[in-house]
């Protein structure tokens, strides 16, 4: 280890922050950038199956609140590409790598929304998996990193609370609104679930990731946490988790869960989910048929910066 | 017609306006050019609504039927819808967006000025509330047509062709009736005639600056404010009002 | 699930199919390349709303309940739909619509030619029927494909990109479930996997023919027949449905 | 007069069929050319108002109606192409001018609709017009456009009935039902007396095509013609012509009716009409977006000729 590196990892050990212009190895640089990017990329991406029910939300203010929170997401998109800028790659650089299909977002925005209910199920169990996921990440060591995760998990919070009462509003409701609750927990419960990524057994990278401070648990640890806390939330509207080796366990304290289909899982990821060529085609046109705009502006404020200078001369 | 029935057909003529125009931005949600504007035509579409709340709740006030602003958005059909033809125009591109926007903007700020100063209180107070939305939405719509007509040689082409096509819409803006009349009569809200003068200076002057060209005067489409619309709007509705016909009696 | 049961589900998704399809061939009218074109388009979404009714029919007077072919088309949402994911893609291009076209008389073909010799006679005579219409279906398709792939390069690319695209829906039209092995149990339908041979045979041939390339063999996507759709049928069913929905007693 | 021009006349006279390739003064062949293909564009044209509830249909035997309906109006347009194109005028150029906005089409068409009563109201008013206007060419001079009316006229007579059929079930309906058949009714009478044109005093035009039998009868006697055969048709269902001046008039025979608004009509003509833009839009777009699979059609059949010939050398 080079006396920088250690003088890097004594910061990191000590808690101290890691700031843009401070030195820092390349590996924690492009990890970083990956991981921000990628968690950016989901943001946006994610904007998309939700975004199909705006139109179609049953009052005004389930479509306010669901505008809002699909906006929310792209405000999230924005600090975090801002967080990975300030790594030395730029937005639009990013987003080319998105489109290209090169960069990857969290494969359960794959999934389609079939009914109204799965916009709770997505905001308790998709948003409530993010969570789990952010709330440690709070603390990890790059300073606008952590800075952007503290933003986005107070709003995240507020998203899952919302999911869940789309959630009990339904299993409360009439038969068919109860069976369209349990349907939509029923396809998105193993999905958010392999959100967490591979068994501990299977994760690549994630020591040297756990040193530096920019992952904080393992993947099962968090996987296991989010059951025990949405198992009972689930119960308590009457909905039933379609895991039928799902039972508590007294003696660890925890619930014991069946197994994650990964085989589905990869092929999702590997491209073959059953919405990936539908979100990242939407994506390309929106970027695409949004280009000339993008020039416009640029081209006005260049022309009003011209201008001004030519006054001040 | 009562006075009653008259406040009431007016009220639905700004909730209308405000839902169908909140409903078409909502549209963009994902699509659009940046995230900036993701978020900032959000934020457009999210004070629309929440002004159509405020607007139909107190029409079901008034209609005393029993209906809130929900029974009103989602369980009309289009011939009872009253808004102006120009919100429910589509999208198009994001030129079109923003011409649609600019002008019911303009509009829509001087109208909220007069109705901020109605003789019943309900209305002043929605007028005011909404008034500070919307001097923010025209701060930005006509932002985009300097932007737009001053930017690329693409974009003053496109910025101008949304002109061209959506002016024929505008007239309606002006037009009285009888329920404007009525209205004006009770000093409830202004004469809509009496709105063409300072928009058109506006639209002269962001038009001028934009190097933009204003169209020549033409005839007006009209209809909207009386439900005669144009073939658009019956399929937002049937999207909008899914879920609510569909599952007649449940609550979400 | 009893025979009964299977049966119903097993008539639904021949209905639905037809009518998903035979809905999305109709939002060309108007619109298709040559008048011969807008003719020929809404022959075949005529067949299939024909087929629609006579299969769903069925599938209400087997199920017992009182519904009839309206009621079932109309009054469904989407989970309760059973047709495959292929017909609900979008229209897309004139190939996109003619390869999704292509794939489905294929195989709707070799199927219906099974089914002329159900054991139950109300299948064999509807299927015998609906064979002659999708006999000219499949000429046509096909011909089509042909066309577009030996036209000009434009036309090549496109046909090649439509096929590229829609290929991984597929799979799904040779899977066989618990429904379609009680079929076959009965001897009501065939076995899905048996098509799948004399299918690809056409399809090789044809492409080959077109100068076309063969996708290689992928995932396949499923779920259309247990109502896992993809998020296009919500809006399919929003414009199908508004009328039934909006005004729930009313005969037309 | 010159001889041809005489024995030309004196065949009319005699009610013999005018055929393609037979001697025809010229004015003759531009006045049926321009006759011919405005109401073949019309027809075209006429294909979007209708087919603007075709995937909204409320049952599927109306849905299978309505398509059968529109696709016989492509039919229609067909037939009509085909009798300008013996003419010498192509199809294509035909089109051109009608995208290019120098053709004129049904100034009806320019309307929205609105409800799915418009849909009973145009195939009962509108098509009712139209069988007015086209009954009496089935004996025009020309032999092809003869012929295509008389197939034509068949037709659309079938699709009379049945948008009277509409009407008498949703004014046999709801009491919402009936408010949107009388609202239709509302909409479209005024429009479908303007469908026979303007009053035979501002007629241009008239007296040389009556000479040369293709107009048979004035815009006047047909208007009044489906005034009478339309009012009693109405007041069967239980709907009210939305006309205050409209009484029987027991000495002439006929319903008197009142002032048609003619402005209205001239600012619709002119492109002022509610959809015009729209409609013209529709087609250009539909034509524009066809061209690629129109070229491929004709290369691969170039291909396959070129083949053939090959083969047979």
């Amino acid at each position: 280890m080079s006396p920088e590196e250690r003088s890097f990892q004594e910061r990191i050990d000590a808690d101290i922050k890691i700031e843009p212009k401070e030195w820092m190895p390349e590996a924690y640089r492009k990890t970083l950038i990956r991981q921000i990017s990628q968690h950016a990329h989901s943001e946006i991406i994610g904007m998309q199956p939700e975004g199909n029910w705006i139109t179609r939300a049953p009052t005004l203010e389930r479509k306010a609140i669901l505008l809002a929170k699909v906006q929310d997401e792209a405000g999230h998109g924005l600090y975090l590409y801002c967080a990975a800028e300030t790594l030395g790659v730029s937005r639009d650089e990013l987003m080319e790598q998105l489109n290209s299909g090169k960069a990857k977002y969290s494969s359960i925005f794959n999934y389609p929304t079939l009914t109204w209910a799965d916009i709770g199920a997505i905001g308790w169990l998709v948003d409530g998996a993010a969570i789990m996921n952010q709330v440690p990440l709070q603390r990890c060591s790059y300073g606008p990193y952590s800075r952007a995760m503290i933003r986005i998990c107070k709003e995240e919070s507020f998203h899952q609370r919302q999911g869940y009462d789309i959630m009990m509003k339904l299993a409360r409701g009439t038969p068919e609104q109860q069976r369209m609750a349990q349907d939509a927990l029923n396809r998105w419960w193993w999905p958010s679930l392999m959100m967490f990524g591979p068994s501990d057994a299977d994760s690549v990278h994630s020591a040297q990731s756990m040193m530096w401070k920019i992952k904080i648990n393992s993947n099962d640890e968090l996987r296991q946490k989010f059951v025990d806390q949405t198992v009972p939330q689930a119960e308590y509207i009457g909905l039933t988790v379609p895991d039928p080796d799902l039972k508590w366990n007294a003696e660890r304290g925890h619930y014991d869960f069946g197994e994650i289909n990964w085989d589905e899982f990869y092929q999702v990821i590997s491209g073959n989910g059953p919405c990936n060529r539908q979100r990242l085609r939407t994506r390309v046109n929106a970027y695409e048929e949004g280009r000339w705009v993008r020039e416009a502006a640029d081209a006005y404020a260049a022309k009003k910066a011209a201008r001004a200078q030519a006054k001040a001369a | 017609m009562s006075d009653q029935e008259a406040l009431f057909e007016y009220l639905l003529r700004l909730g209308d306006n405000a839902l169908v125009l909140g409903h078409r931005l909502s549209e963009w949600c994902g699509h659009a050019p940046a995230l900036e504007e993701d978020l900032a035509l959000s934020n457009v579409a999210l004070d629309l609504i929440g002004q159509t709340q405020l607007w139909l709740n107190l029409a079901g006030e008034v209609e005393g039927k029993g209906r809130d602003a929900d029974k009103l958005a989602y369980l009309r059909d289009a011939r009872d819808f009253r808004n102006i033809l120009l919100v429910e125009q589509p999208n198009g591109d994001f030129a079109v967006t923003m011409a649609r926007q600019f002008f019911f903007d303009a509009w829509h700020y001087l109208l909220l000025r007069e109705l901020a100063g109605s003789k019943d209180g309900r209305i002043a107070e929605i007028a005011a509330k909404s008034l500070k939305e919307v001097t923010y939405h025209l701060e930005r719509s006509r932002d985009w047509v300097l932007r737009l007509g001053d930017g690329t040689e693409e974009s003053h082409r496109r910025m101008q062709a949304a002109i061209d096509d959506l002016w024929m819409y505008t007239g309606e803006l002006f037009e009285a009736d009888e329920i404007d009349r009525a209205m004006l009569r009770e000093g409830l809200g202004p004469d809509p005639a009496a709105l063409h003068e300072p928009w058109l200076g506006l639209v002269k002057a962001t038009f001028e600056e934009a190097t933009l060209s204003l169209p020549q005067p033409g005839w007006a489409q009209r209809g909207g404010k009386r439900g005669i619309h144009s073939e658009h709007l019956g399929y937002i509705l049937a999207d909008l009002q899914f879920l609510q016909r569909a599952y007649p009696n449940a609550t979400w």
